[in-house]
């Protein structure tokens, strides 16, 4: 069974980002890898297979882009794949102990499909989401940050009940609606982006 | 442009590498990634240098150091030491490497104690051993000890990517040679890396790698990861004896080596040559050498009283000759040769049916015409526009498809130093434009047909006569390709060739006139073009070997056409052919694996013969096996050995092959024919080339999917090991 | 004599000074700050009008006088960067906004993507202007799902008011925008690597020569910028590049987005001049640490780390100055490392980072890193340390440092070498007594 | 010369005449072999799984000065494997009238397949009754060819000329047992 076979308007959009050339169908590769792992979860052999041939390439290429980036799965994962965030910023505010707690909680092992078919787990190296540490990101939906022991428990009792609580993706709001940016005081320093046209010649005129 | 090497001063062409001018100035850098006719890399980082190049100040001059006349250009030396193979050299430029920097040999060492981390050491049942690179380079580069006190990475040590070529993971060093070969070389995206980091291994997900060039990769691989199956553990390298020769299996040949071990052919690579195959050479030539060792004829054999073929001396066969055709004329035995002979065996055949007067001589397969090539392969890598009529080059040249491919990725020839073809030719790139709008292909569908931009179906026969008249818009566009292009390359293949007559050659060579283009016409067997040239056709009267059962007698060396003659037949032959089955008396005949001497190729390059050391018994070569006829006819044998044909090839046709050359040297004889030739389907593979058992590869593989490990001899303990 | 010069005003070296604003940053994170309308109100799209008014040629003029460095982590100068494209071969040219923000510490892109889209579209639209690219591509990380999507609703909304797109603004320039998103890869932050990935390849490095200018996208000129340097770019356009060179240090000019991660009271972006010192925007803007500190990345993992000193939090966050420490400035990625936590077991963190990120091309980096580094600090760090084991990465490293294809091992020895130099003593520890000075502790906990 | 000296002399003929003597009546008697005598080779086998040592790998037959070693290598099959690891000895022969007992062959082995053991006796009619394949030389085998065909003939068990100072083989000589 064909998965691209019903996207021609899809398909046409993504080859139409890139030059009309054998170089340019390559290009489509990484955006419908992406489209077969948002939709069935992980890319199998036949996806690679329909793929390369989209693409005028082999299977074999495909299988080694793949296998080169993170994020593609070839392996179904769980309904809700927990990444968890490992890297320095996140392992010294305690991914993880983190990380244990979910494993150890979920009793899934990364790899396994917890036996309820609802979570998965991997740990991923930095997301970049080191000032809320620390953080994890729940299939490709978002990010949740700043989980601490309370908040990971109401999480996974939301995915539980197959509630999946929104992402929140906290802006760390460091400048007023004044557009001053604001001090660890509270104070807000510096000009305004309304005033700023006139900073040059407000320059000039102190000189 | 002069470069300076630790202190050696050399003159080079601009735009050589670094590492080109380390080995032109006499010094030596290791190196894995770089191979003479790949892109270069950069990735092993073994080929590291130093390097520095003098600097101009803004007016133009030279920035110097020292004083007055002492002053020379002040070198500026690069921070870090520099992989040679990406570098360019530069006017000025002055290279340090590990002979006179310790810093460099310090990187190499480094360097290749990073690289032997996670090589296993079982050099002693690698079949790489002995002649393996990265052993040479540890041995002379390395540290000598290993100071990762951890388990290696454990991979699958024998996985097979086909019938021919075992992967062994725990091996491979990632020099990613195999994986740019088959991206740059056959065009075929089959082999890529899998995973990255230290996880990396090479895989295919083509179910098996596609057998034509795939064997190339064992030539190249710089380790034991990629191996020829069909030599495993056959014989050490240092066990073979290598003969450097020519392949005969198609009308290209290609330089090879064979090695034989205890009187058996265990395994053929291939040789360089850069106006032929460059370094590469089909599976059919590198694999389907089996037959050479297995169930040969090693006596002659007589039909006795009851029928049955026995065994029996030379002697006994040329008086069972002699009595078989008593009463015969002379002139009515048929001579037939196969077209893989010697330019030597051909002459002495010619001159044995002069005395003999014999009018039923034929060499098989020919074309009816012969057409003489004008292109050589150097010319179709770097024509401009080529166009292959007719023809299916996997089954009858497969190395001209190469050399066809390359011309579609530009033509680029690495340039040719004292020290050989270029280490690194930095034009090569990696994934090279390919411009296939300079291929047309008109015939079927072959493997080529996927790679040209202009495809036209076509009957073969009258393939010629469209495309010197172009009936529709394709084939116009084909003509128009060819008459735009300023270095065009014709070829013509059996299909365009069969039954072609004279008219046909008249035709080809008003267009090769017409549009400038440059003609080859690929000979039906690998030598026709040399038999050609000696009067091995029909004469007056005589019948060719299509019409074999109408000849009252007949001497058959080494041809298969599965039926015997009216009468008395002889079959010369290395192994029980069908023919041979049927025949009166039957003489044990070489391969050309063990002949001395000369072939010509499609291009009409002169290539020598050398004789392997392979056990064949009491076999003989045609020109030994014509003198035992001769004297079973009671006639004066014309030639009595190699330099006796060597003679008679001189007087016949002017030309002194015994001065043949390795790399061989291009000849065009004056002679022609046009004579009807027999029916004829190029076949590359024949099924005793694939004789050996291959059931070894199946029962891995089932027995891998089965989850079963080898039993492996119990650990030492290791001190530090963490897992 | 008579007549002094005017002195030329004091630069703006402090996010205290009463003359700094805040441009990049000043809309991130107000309400509806990602839509066209919100963009437009606050004069967006002006600054591009402002470039299709000067040409070309001018454009890169501004940005070359306004002194602004690529914010990528390298800090080569923009404008000259710009002016290598071949600018009248009359072939496509590219450009790509790397958006792959990969680097440990580093975060300030993601906000930029998800809150501030048009700002970098229209940085593009003068980038592409100025070095004649008829085509853009953002190379999004593939994890930032959430920026992605804002991006290609911005870049809707852009091509509906005709901001790209045929004609653009009746200027006569045509450019196109698309979103590339990546799949988990640091080394595609790496520009060639980049390249071959959008390729659809393998991301790894290619060769240099031939550089992306000459020789990049689809063997086409191109140019890679990082997407502060984009945003910056139209901010200059805005302002002037006086404006912008007004601010920071002599050879650093302009505003930057700082980064603070680590135990302080408020981590986050802060958008600040050039040559702000640490200690500015560790206490007061960052809110001070929450406990004792011992060492600071100034600049993304990569950057060496500095001990945590009096002269160190005193030094302005310039790329020279942070250079004289013994660092890099980067990405101003700033981390601060607890005195409580182990260094070596830090380290081993963003070592077994760096070697997953190996792409395996090279031997150092697939071998030296991603097999044997990693497996000495985990050695170290799970207490089977053995004395020579610190003497053996230091000579293992030496083997490393410069020898790679490209910079991704040099930059895994960053974090070595500083922790090395500044903490040897914990090292020592670990390789002779196999105990951690800073034993493990319980970190995680509710914020 | 005086009478005492020959006295002395006489003494110690005499002396030596009522000990035991020094001669042994080789082959009625069994010789005493030093450790360190090196005669015909062993091939040894790994003890548990019983897989032979040697893998094939023909150093053996490369470092030989005399060309005396003979190796023909096999793909084991996977099920019934002669050897650990993919690659055994299908032919090895040692032509014991070219090899002249240097051990070479021994310091080249990775595996400490192929050891020199204590077996001297040899001795033979026929040369070609000298090549030792290894269903000659495997661990378990006692005596040389021209000794197992007399005991065979004879129907006795291979009596063996020598005798072991200390009674044990070398430990390198892993499962040898001298009766």
């Amino acid at each position: 069974m064909s998965y691209f076979a019903e996207k021609q308007p899809l398909v046409a959009d993504i080859f139409s980002r890139y030059p009309d050339s054998p170089q340019g169908r390559r290009s489509a590769l990484m955006p419908l890898l992406r489209e077969v792992q948002d939709a069935e979860g992980f890319v199998s052999e036949s996806r690679m297979a329909e793929i390369a041939a989209l693409c005028g390439t082999t299977a074999t290429e495909v299988r080694s882009v793949i296998s080169f980036y993170s994020t593609y799965h070839t392996l179904p994962t769980g309904k809700y794949h927990l990444q968890v965030c490992s890297t320095l910023m996140c392992a010294l505010a305690g991914s993880d102990e983190l990380w244990d707690h979910l494993v150890e909680t979920l009793d899934v092992q990364p790899g396994e499909v917890s036996a309820d078919g609802r979570f998965s787990v991997q740990k991923v190296e930095c997301l970049g989401s080191c000032g809320t540490a620390p953080m994890m990101q729940i299939n490709d939906d978002g990010y949740y940050e700043n989980v601490g022991p309370s908040k990971c428990a109401r999480i996974l009792q939301s995915l539980r009940q197959d509630l999946q609580p929104l992402p929140d993706n906290p802006v760390p709001v460091t400048v007023g609606a004044d557009g001053r940016q604001v001090l660890a005081t509270g104070q807000a320093i510096g000009s305004s982006v309304t005033g700023l046209h006139r900073l040059p010649e407000q320059a000039g005129g102190e000189a | 442009m002069k470069v300076h090497v630790d202190g050696i001063e050399v003159e080079l062409p601009a735009g050589t590498s670094a590492i080109d001018a380390v080995f032109s100035a006499g010094g030596d850098v290791p190196y894995f990634c770089a191979h003479k006719y790949l892109s270069p890399l950069g990735a092993c980082r073994m080929c590291l240098v130093e390097s520095g190049s003098p600097r101009k100040n803004p007016d133009g001059s030279f920035v110097m150091e020292g004083e007055g006349d002492a002053a020379t250009p002040k070198i500026f030396w690069f921070p870090k030491p520099m992989a040679s193979c990406t570098m360019q050299a530069t006017e000025g430029m002055h290279i340090r490497t590990a002979k006179t920097s310790e810093v460099v040999a310090k990187a190499q060492a480094g360097m290749m104690e990073f690289t032997l981390l996670n090589h296993p050491l079982d050099c002693p049942t690698c079949d790489k051993g002995g002649a393996c690179e990265l052993q040479d380079r540890a041995f002379e580069y390395g540290y000598g000890a290993s100071r990762f006190g951890f388990d290696r990475r454990h991979a699958e040590k024998h996985y097979p990517l086909s019938d021919f070529v075992i992967l062994d993971q725990e091996r491979c060093i990632h020099c990613k040679r195999c994986v740019r070969y088959f991206e740059e070389v056959p065009g075929q995206e089959v082999l890529d890396f899998i995973e990255r980091g230290g996880h990396t291994f090479i895989d295919t997900e083509e179910g098996g790698l596609p057998t034509g060039f795939s064997g190339n990769i064992t030539d190249i691989c710089p380790v034991g990861a990629l191996l020829d199956n069909v030599a495993r553990f056959r014989g050490r390298n240092w066990e073979y004896d290598h003969t450097p020769t020519t392949c005969t299996l198609c009308p290209v040949g290609c330089s090879i080596t064979v090695d034989a071990r205890n009187g058996r052919l265990e395994r053929i690579v291939a040789g360089e040559n850069r106006d032929v195959n460059e370094a590469w050479i089909c599976d059919a030539g590198r694999f389907g050498h089996p037959f050479a060792s297995e169930e040969r004829l090693t006596t002659p054999l007589v039909r006795n009283e009851d029928g049955a073929l026995i065994p029996a001396t030379w002697d006994e066969a040329i008086t069972a000759i002699n009595r078989g055709l008593l009463g015969l004329p002379l002139a009515d035995l048929g001579l037939f040769v196969g077209a893989d002979a010697t330019l030597e065996e051909g002459a002495a055949l010619a001159a044995l049916a002069d005395a003999l007067n014999a009018r039923h001589v034929d060499h098989f397969p020919r074309h009816s015409v012969f057409i003489a090539p004008t292109a050589t392969l150097t010319d179709v890598a770097t024509a401009d526009a080529v166009v292959v009529l007719g023809a299916d080059l996997g089954e009858e040249a497969p190395v001209l498809e190469l050399r066809i491919l390359e011309m579609l990725r530009g033509g680029l020839l690495p340039a040719e130093f004292a020290h050989g073809t270029a280490i690194a030719d930095l034009r090569l790139v990696e994934r090279p434009a390919r411009r296939p709008e300079r291929l047309a292909v008109i015939g079927g569908e072959s493997r080529l047909w996927g790679h040209a931009g202009h495809r036209v179906s076509a009957n073969g026969e009258n393939a010629l006569t469209r495309l010197a008249h172009p009936d529709t818009d394709d084939l116009k566009a084909v003509r128009a390709l060819l008459d735009g292009a300023e270095r065009p390359v014709l070829i013509l293949g059996a299909d365009a060739l069969r039954g072609a007559s004279g008219s046909a050659a008249a035709l080809l060579a008003d267009l090769a006139s017409r549009t400038g283009a440059k003609v080859i016409a690929i000979p039906a067997g690998p030598n026709s073009n040399g038999l050609a040239a000696l009067n091995l056709v029909p004469r007056t009267g005589g019948l060719g070997v299509d019409r074999l059962g109408e000849v009252p007698a007949a001497f058959i060396s080494r041809l298969d056409p599965g039926m015997r003659a009216g009468g008395f037949t002889v079959v010369h032959d290395t192994h029980l052919t069908a023919t041979a089955q049927l025949a009166d008396v039957v003489l044990p005949a070489v391969t050309n694996y063990e002949k001395r001497g000369t072939v010509q190729n499609l291009e009409g390059r002169l290539l020598p013969l050398n004789p392997a050391a392979i056990q064949s018994g009491e076999a003989a070569d045609l020109i030994r096996t014509l003198t035992a006829l001769a004297e079973a006819l009671g006639v004066k044998a014309p030639a009595r050995g190699q330099r006796g044909a060597q003679t008679l090839l001189m007087g016949s046709v002017g030309v002194n092959t015994a001065t043949v050359q390795v790399g061989g040297a291009l000849h065009t004889f004056a002679r022609t024919f046009v004579a009807p030739a027999a029916p004829h389907t190029p076949k590359l593979w024949t099924e005793r080339m694939r004789s050996r058992d291959r059931d070894w590869v199946e029962r891995i593989h089932d027995l891998v999917e089965g989850g079963w490990t080898l039993p492996v001899a119990p650990a030492a303990p290791q001190p530090g090991g963490d897992d | 004599m008579t007549a002094t010069a005017p002195t030329p005003p004091k630069p703006i070296t402090s996010a205290k000074d009463p003359r700094f604003a805040p441009t990049l940053y000043a809309h991130v994170g107000q309400a509806e700050s990602w839509t066209l309308p919100y963009y437009r109100r606050n004069g967006g799209y002006e600054p591009v009008k402002r470039a299709f008014a000067m040409g070309p040629d001018a454009v890169i003029e501004e940005v070359k006088k306004s002194g602004l460095r690529g914010r990528g982590g390298a800090g080569f100068a923009t404008g000259l960067k710009w002016s290598f494209m071949p600018l009248k071969d009359g072939k496509p040219h590219y450009i790509i906004c790397n958006a792959d923000e990969s680097e440990p510490g580093s975060f300030k892109d993601r906000y930029l993507l998800s809150e501030d889209p048009h700002q970098l579209i229209e940085g593009m639209i003068i980038a592409g202007y100025a070095m004649r690219a008829s085509v853009g591509y953002i190379y999004i990380r593939g994890e930032y799902v959430h920026a992605a999507e804002r991006m290609w609703a911005a870049i809707h909304e852009a091509r509906e008011a005709g901001l790209l797109g045929q004609n653009i603004l009746g200027s006569g320039f045509d450019f196109q925008l698309y979103v590339h998103r990546g799949a988990g890869a640091y080394i595609c932050g790496e520009e060639t690597a980049l390249m071959n990935s959008l390729e659809g390849l393998r991301a790894n490095p290619r060769l240099k020569p031939p550089f992306p200018a000459a020789a990049g996208l689809y063997g086409l000129p191109t140019t890679i910028n990082n997407v502060e340097t984009f945003c910056a770019a139209t901010q200059i356009l805005r302002y002037g590049a006086d404006w912008h060179a007004g601010m920071g240090t002599e050879k650093s000019k302009g505003m930057k987005l700082f980064q603070i991660s680590g135990p302080v009271a408020r981590p986050g972006v802060y958008e600040l001049p050039l040559g702000t010192t640490f200690r500015e925007l560790i206490y007061d803007w960052a809110g001070g640490p929450l406990e004792e500190m011992k060492a600071i990345i100034p600049g993304g993992s990569s950057c060496p780390m500095l001990p945590w000193t009096d002269s160190i939090l005193d030094t302005p966050m310039d790329y020279e100055s942070v250079a004289a420490a013994g660092s890099m400035l980067g990405t101003g990625g700033v981390t601060l490392i607890p005195k409580a936590d182990c260094i070596v077991n830090a380290t081993w963190n963003l070592v077994r980072f760096y070697g997953h990120e190996s792409c395996g091309k090279c031997t150092p980096c697939r071998e030296g890193i991603s097999s044997w580094m990693t497996r000495m600090y985990q050695k170290l760090v799970t207490g089977r340390g053995q004395p020579g084991d610190v003497q053996l990465i230091l000579d293992m490293s030496d083997n490393i440092g410069g020898r790679s294809f490209c910079a991704l091992a040099d930059a895994c020895l960053g974090p070595v070498l500083s922790s090395i130099k500044h903490f040897r003593e914990e090292y020592d520890a670990l390789a002779g007594t196999q105990q951690p000075l800073y034993p493990a502790r319980k970190r995680w906990k509710d914020a | 010369m005086g009478v005492l000296e020959i006295a002395k002399g006489m003494g110690v003929t005499l002396g030596k005449l009522f000990q035991k003597p020094v001669t042994v009546s080789y082959p009625e008697q069994r010789a005493t072999l030093q450790p360190r005598f090196r005669g015909r080779h062993i091939l040894t086998r790994h003890p548990g799984t019983n897989l032979e040592k040697c893998i094939g790998c023909s150093l053996c037959a490369a470092a030989c000065p005399a060309y005396a070693i003979y190796v023909e290598a096999a793909e084991n099959d996977p099920a019934a494997p002669v050897s650990p690891g993919e690659r055994y000895a299908k032919v090895y022969e040692i032509n014991m009238l070219r090899c002249i007992f240097c051990g070479m062959c021994e310091e080249a082995c990775p595996t400490g397949a192929v050891v020199l053991g204590n077996e001297f006796e040899m001795a033979d009619y026929r040369s070609r009754d000298f090549v030792y394949a290894k269903e000659d030389m495997l661990v378990g085998v006692t005596g040389s060819i021209p000794q197992r065909r007399e005991a065979t003939r004879l129907g006795k068990p291979v009596r063996l000329g020598f005798q072991l100072d200390g009674g044990q083989p070398r430990a390198e000589l892993e499962g040898v047992k001298y009766p």
